[in-house]
C-alpha cells in the first residue's frame, strides 16, 4: 500500500526538476529515463489485492484515499509501460524540437495525471488530477508550434474544458445528495432511482464519452492525436483516452452507479457506430497520422462494445482489447513518426518503396496494422474474438455481425498502407532516406512482442485468472455497498 | 430570507450581464462585463458565508480582465466580433439546450432546499471538520484547516495544474519550436 | 508599452509596497482570519503586474526579472511536494500528514501554530503570486514578430 | 428557484461556448460556467443564516457545528477558482498564437485541418 503515493509523487518531482535543469543537457534524456524505467518496473511491485491508502493518515468518511485493486493495476502497468516506451523512443524522435527538458516535464505531468486519476478513490480529486493530465495534453499537441497544431490544440482544449466542467457540474450534483467525496461512501448512500442520479448519470457520460472519443463526441480526437508529436500521439491514443475515459466510465458504471441503472445497451449501439465511423473515415484519409487517429475512434468503439454487453466475458474482452490497442497503436504511431522523422512526409500518397529503406518501421508497421486488423497470432485477434464471442453469447447476434463485419474492414487498412507506403517506386525527393536511430527502433520492436505475446494473458490460465478475471471480478462485483466495511 | 433575495437579483444581474457578454459587439465592453459579473459573484459568496471565496474570486477577476485585455485585446482593438451570420446555425443549438433544460428541471427541483445543507443529514466530513477540526489542526479558519491539512493533496494537485499551465504558457509562446535543419530538410 | 502617464505612476509607486505588504499579510494570517495563500498569492501577483502596466517591462524587471519568478514559482510547487513528502519518508507517517504538528503545535490563534500548515500557506503565496506574474509577462510581452515562421 | 438559476447561467455558459465565433468570447463563456459551477456548490453548502466557518478567538469550537456553513465546499471551490484561471491563462496564451498564425480571432476562419 505504502507504494502508492510514489506513483504521483515520483513523476512529479522528475517534471518539476526536469524544468529547471539546462535545456540542452544530456542528463535530461538520462532522468526522464531513468524515472519512467523506474516507475515501469515499481507498478509490478504494486499488491495484487485490494488496498486502500489513506492519503494525510484520514479515513474514507474525513479525508482523501488512495486504492488499488485488481483493475487499476492492470491498468496502471499499461500506463507505466507505454509511458516508458514513449519516454525512450523520444529521445531520437525529439531531436527535431526546441525545449526538450520541458517536453519531457509535460510527459511526466500526464503520467502523474494519469496516476492520480487511476488510484484516486475521491471524485474531487479525480476532477484536480483529471485536469493536470489534459492541460499537460493540450499543451503537448501543440508543442510543434504550427499552425494547424495549434489550431487543434485550442479545439481539443475546448471540448476538453467542457466535459471536465460537465463532470465538475455532477460531482457537485453528487455531493448535493450524499455529503460525500469518497467513491465509495457515495456509492453507498446514493439512491440510483432518484431523478437526481439521472442527471449524474447523463452529465458524467457526456463528460467521459467526450474525454474518451465515443461517437458523437469523436470529432476532436483526429484533429488531436494526429497534431501531437508522434511519442505524444501514442501516449494519447495509447493509454490517456483510456485512463480518463474509459477506466473512469468502468468505474462510474459498474462500481458507482451499478451496471443495471446505466444505459448500457445505448453505450454498446454507440460503440457499434463509432466502430464504424472510424474506420470508414480511416479508409478515406491520406495523412497517415490522421488514419491511424481515425482508426482509434473505430477501436474504442469495439471497447464500449464489450462494455455495453456487461457481461463478464465481454469487460474481459473490453480490457484485454484496452490493452492490445494500448500497445498495437503506440507500436504505430511510433512507425508513423519513424516515417515521419526519416522522410519528412506524412501524405501516403506522397510516400512509397520504403521497405528497403526503412526494413525495421515496416516491420513495425506491418505487425501493429495486422494487430490491430486481428490476423490470427497477433493480440487484437483474441480481444475482437473475445468480443464476438460475447456478443454471440449474449444473444446480441446484430451487434455480433457487425462488429465482424467492422473488423474486416479494419483489416483492410494494412494492404492500403503496404501498397502505398512501402511497396512501389521510391519517389525522387525520398531516396535519401535513411532508418530511424535506434532509440525509435527498440521501442517498436519491444511493443512488437508485446503485440505477439499479448494474446497469451488470455490463453494462459494462470495468467488469465490473475490479470482479467481477477480485474473483470472487480466489476462484476457491481456497486460499492458495504467496500467500506471490508476495507482492511 | 433577505440574503436569498438579494442573492436573486444579484443572479438576475449576472444572468442578464452573460446575455450582454454574448450579444455585444465590442469585444472590450464584454471582457469589462465579465469583470462586473465576476464581481457580483464575489458579493454572492461573501453574502454566503465564504470570505476567503470572496477574496480569491475578486482577485482572480481582476486579473482574469487584466490578461484578457492587456494580453489579446490590446493587440487588435479595431476588430470587432463579427457574429452576423452565426443565427441560422445557432437555432438548433438552442433548441437543444433549451430541451436540456426542461429535461433536467423536474431533477433540479428536488435538489435540496436552499438554506438546508445537506451535510446536516449525514455522518459526513464536514461535520467532522467543524466539530474536530480546531482540535486537530489548531486553525481557527476551518477552510484552511481543509485546504492544507485533511485534504492537503487535493492543494497539491491545484498547485501542479496552475505550475503545467505557467509552463505551458511559457512553452507555448516560445520563438523556435522546431530545429532549423529539419525545415530546411 | 512603455508604461502610462505620470499620474498613474506616482500612484503606482506609492501603493505597490501596500499591496505587497496586505498580500504577505493576507499569506501569512490565512489559518487565522479570511484568505489564505491562494488569495495572498493572487494579491501579490496583483501588485507585480501593476508596476509592470505602468512602468512597462524594464522597470518591472527590476523589482523582480521573468527568469527569478519562474524560479521562485518552481520552487513553490517543489516545496509544497516535499512537505507533503515529509511524512512519507518518516516511519508511521503517512503521504500529507502534518508533520510538524506532532513536534511544534505553536499556540492557537497565533501565526506560528497549526503545524505545516502555515508553511504550505506560504509556498502556495510564493508559488500562485511568482506563476501569475510569470503568465502575466510572457503573455503581455509576446512579439510575434520574433516568432520563427513555419516552413 | 436560485438552483434554477444557477444551472441557467451554466447553460448560457454552454451556449456562449458552442455558438460563438471569436476566441475571446468563448473564453468568457467558459469562464461564467466554471463560475455557475461554483456558486452551484457554495449555493449547497449555505445556511439559513450561516455564519463563516471561522473561529474567534474566545469562541467555543462546537458552536461552529450549530451555526456555521458548510466549509468542505468552499475547499473545492477554493481550488476549483484557481484551476479556472489556470486553464483560462493557457487558452488565452493559444489564442495569441492562434491569432498571429491565422491573423483572426474568428473560430470560423480558423480551418485548415478538414473534417
Amino acid at each position: 500500500m505504502g507504494l502508492l503515493p510514489a506513483f504521483v509523487a515520483i513523476p512529479l518531482l522528475t517534471a518539476l526538476v526536469l524544468n529547471i535543469v539546462e535545456q540542452k543537457s544530456w542528463y535530461t534524456h538520462i532522468l526522464a529515463l531513468s524515472s519512467s524505467i523506474f516507475l515501469a518496473v515499481l507498478s509490478f511491485f504494486t499488491p495484487q489485492t485490494h488496498g486502500i491508502y489513506y492519503v494525510g493518515g484520514f479515513g474514507p468518511h474525513i479525508g482523501i484515499n488512495m486504492m488499488i485493486d485488481p483493475l487499476n493495476r492492470l491498468i496502471l502497468i499499461v500506463v507505466q509501460v507505454i509511458v516508458m516506451l514513449a519516454c525512450w523512443y523520444s529521445v531520437g524522435y525529439m531531436e527535431h524540437y526546441t525545449s526538450k527538458s520541458r517536453f519531457y516535464a509535460f510527459v511526466f505531468l500526464m503520467l502523474a495525471g494519469m496516476n492520480g486519476i487511476i488510484l484516486t478513490a475521491d471524485f474531487f480529486n479525480f476532477y484536480v488530477f483529471m485536469e493536470i493530465a489534459t492541460l499537460a495534453s493540450y499543451v503537448l499537441v501543440s508543442y510543434g508550434g504550427r499552425s494547424y497544431e495549434l489550431e487543434a490544440s485550442f479545439k481539443y482544449m475546448i471540448l476538453g474544458s467542457i466535459s471536465s466542467l460537465f463532470m465538475l457540474l455532477g460531482i457537485a450534483l453528487i455531493y448535493s445528495q450524499t455529503a460525500a467525496l469518497n467513491m465509495m461512501v457515495a456509492a453507498e448512500r446514493i439512491d440510483p432511482a432518484h431523478p437526481v442520479t439521472f442527471l449524474i448519470i447523463v452529465l458524467f457520460l457526456a463528460g467521459l464519452g467526450l474525454k474518451s472519443a465515443i461517437f458523437p463526441f469523436h470529432s476532436w480526437l483526429p484533429d488531436a492525436h494526429s497534431s501531437a508529436p508522434a511519442p505524444i500521439s501514442a501516449i494519447l491514443s495509447g493509454v490517456l483516452i483510456k485512463a480518463v475515459g474509459i477506466y473512469v466510465m468502468l468505474r462510474f458504471v459498474f462500481n458507482f452507479i451499478g451496471s443495471e441503472n446505466a444505459p448500457l445497451t445505448m453505450l454498446a449501439w454507440l460503440g457499434v457506430i463509432g466502430a464504424f465511423v472510424g474506420v470508414v473515415l480511416a479508409l478515406g484519409q491520406k495523412d497517415l497520422k490522421r488514419l491511424l487517429a481515425c482508426s482509434s475512434v473505430s477501436q474504442v468503439g469495439y471497447i464500449f462494445i464489450g462494455i455495453g454487453l456487461g457481461t463478464p466475458l465481454g469487460l474481459a474482452g473490453a480490457l484485454l482489447h484496452l490493452i492490445s490497442h494500448s500497445a498495437s497503436k503506440s507500436l504505430l504511431f511510433f512507425s508513423a513518426g519513424s516515417i515521419e522523422y526519416s522522410a519528412n512526409e506524412r501524405n501516403i500518397t506522397l510516400l512509397g518503396g520504403l521497405k528497403k529503406l526503412m526494413p525495421w518501421t515496416h516491420l513495425g508497421n506491418f505487425i501493429g496494422f495486422s494487430a490491430i486488423g486481428g490476423i490470427p497470432p497477433l493480440s487484437g485477434f483474441w480481444s475482437k474474438l473475445l468480443i464476438l464471442l460475447a456478443c454471440v453469447s449474449a444473444g446480441q447476434w446484430l451487434i455480433g455481425l457487425l462488429a465482424a463485419l467492422f473488423a474486416i474492414m479494419t483489416l483492410s487498412l494494412l494492404p492500403k498502407i503496404e501498397k502505398n507506403v512501402f511497396t512501389g517506386d521510391i519517389p525522387e525527393h525520398l531516396k535519401k532516406t535513411k532508418e530511424s536511430p535506434s532509440s525509435m527502433i527498440i521501442p517498436m520492436i519491444v511493443l512488437s512482442f508485446f503485440c505477439l505475446g499479448i494474446g497469451l494473458i488470455y490463453l494462459v490460465p494462470s495468467w488469465n485468472q490473475n490479470i482479467l478475471t481477477s480485474a473483470v471480478e472487480v466489476l462484476m462485483d457491481g456497486r460499492w455497498l458495504g467496500a467500506i466495511n471490508n476495507v482492511p | 430570507m433577505m440574503v436569498e433575495i438579494a442573492i436573486f437579483f444579484l443572479l438576475i444581474f449576472m444572468i442578464i450581464g452573460m446575455l450582454f457578454v454574448l450579444e455585444i459587439e465590442n469585444l472590450l465592453s464584454a471582457v469589462v462585463m465579465m469583470g462586473a459579473i465576476g464581481f457580483g459573484l464575489s458579493v454572492i459568496f461573501l453574502l454566503l458565508g465564504a470570505p476567503d471565496l470572496a477574496i480569491v474570486q475578486i482577485a482572480v477577476e481582476v486579473i482574469s480582465v487584466v490578461i484578457l485585455i492587456r494580453a489579446t485585446i490590446h493587440r487588435d482593438i479595431k476588430e470587432r466580433a463579427d457574429e452576423s451570420l452565426s443565427n441560422i446555425s445557432s437555432i438548433p443549438l438552442l433548441v437543444c439546450i433549451f430541451f436540456f433544460f426542461l429535461m433536467i428541471y423536474p431533477a433540479l427541483r428536488l435538489l435540496p432546499t436552499f438554506g438546508e445543507p445537506v451535510f446536516l443529514n449525514f455522518y459526513s466530513s464536514s461535520v467532522y471538520y467543524l466539530r474536530d477540526g480546531f482540535h486537530l489542526t489548531g486553525a481557527p479558519n476551518i477552510v484552511s484547516a481543509i485546504i492544507l491539512d485533511f485534504r492537503a493533496y487535493d492543494t497539491l494537485g491545484e498547485a501542479i495544474v496552475l505550475f503545467t499551465s505557467v509552463i505551458g504558457a511559457l512553452s507555448i509562446l516560445r520563438y523556435r519550436n522546431r530545429k532549423k535543419e529539419h525545415n530546411a530538410s | 508599452m512603455s508604461g502610462m502617464t505620470g499620474i498613474v505612476k506616482t500612484v503606482a509607486e506609492w501603493i505597490k509596497g501596500f499591496i505587497l505588504f496586505y498580500g504577505v499579510y493576507i499569506v501569512l494570517q490565512g489559518h487565522l482570519t479570511p484568505g489564505g495563500g491562494f488569495a495572498g498569492g493572487v494579491i501579490i501577483a496583483c501588485s507585480f503586474i501593476m508596476m509592470e502596466l505602468a512602468f512597462g517591462k524594464q522597470r518591472a524587471e527590476k523589482e523582480l526579472s521573468e527568469h527569478g519568478s519562474h524560479l521562485l514559482d518552481e520552487f513553490g510547487a517543489i516545496a509544497i511536494l516535499l512537505l507533503g513528502l515529509w511524512g512519507y519518508f518518516l516511519p508511521q507517517m503517512p503521504f500529507f500528514s502534518n508533520v510538524l504538528l506532532e513536534y511544534w503545535p505553536g499556540s492557537p490563534f497565533h501565526i506560528i501554530s497549526a503545524g505545516s500548515i502555515p508553511l504550505i500557506n506560504l509556498a502556495i503565496g510564493i508559488k500562485v503570486g511568482t506563476g501569475l506574474y510569470t503568465i502575466f509577462v510572457s503573455l503581455a510581452e509576446y512579439k510575434p514578430e520574433l516568432q520563427e515562421k513555419e516552413e | 428557484m436560485i438552483y434554477t438559476l444557477c444551472i441557467i447561467l451554466f447553460l448560457l455558459g454552454l451556449y456562449g461556448v458552442l455558438v460563438k465565433r471569436n476566441i475571446i468570447k468563448i473564453i468568457i463563456s467558459l469562464a461564467m460556467m466554471n463560475n455557475a459551477v461554483n456558486l452551484f456548490l457554495i449555493l449547497l453548502a449555505y445556511r439559513s443564516n450561516g455564519v463563516a466557518p471561522i473561529l474567534d478567538p474566545g469562541m467555543d469550537p462546537s458552536i461552529l457545528l450549530e451555526t456555521s456553513v458548510d466549509p468542505l465546499p468552499q475547499a473545492l471551490v477554493l481550488t476549483s477558482v484557481v484551476i479556472g484561471l489556470g486553464v483560462t491563462a493557457l487558452m488565452v496564451a493559444l489564442a495569441i498564437r492562434l491569432y498571429h498564425a491565422y491573423g483572426t480571432f474568428d473560430i470560423t476562419k480558423i480551418r485548415k485541418l478538414k473534417g
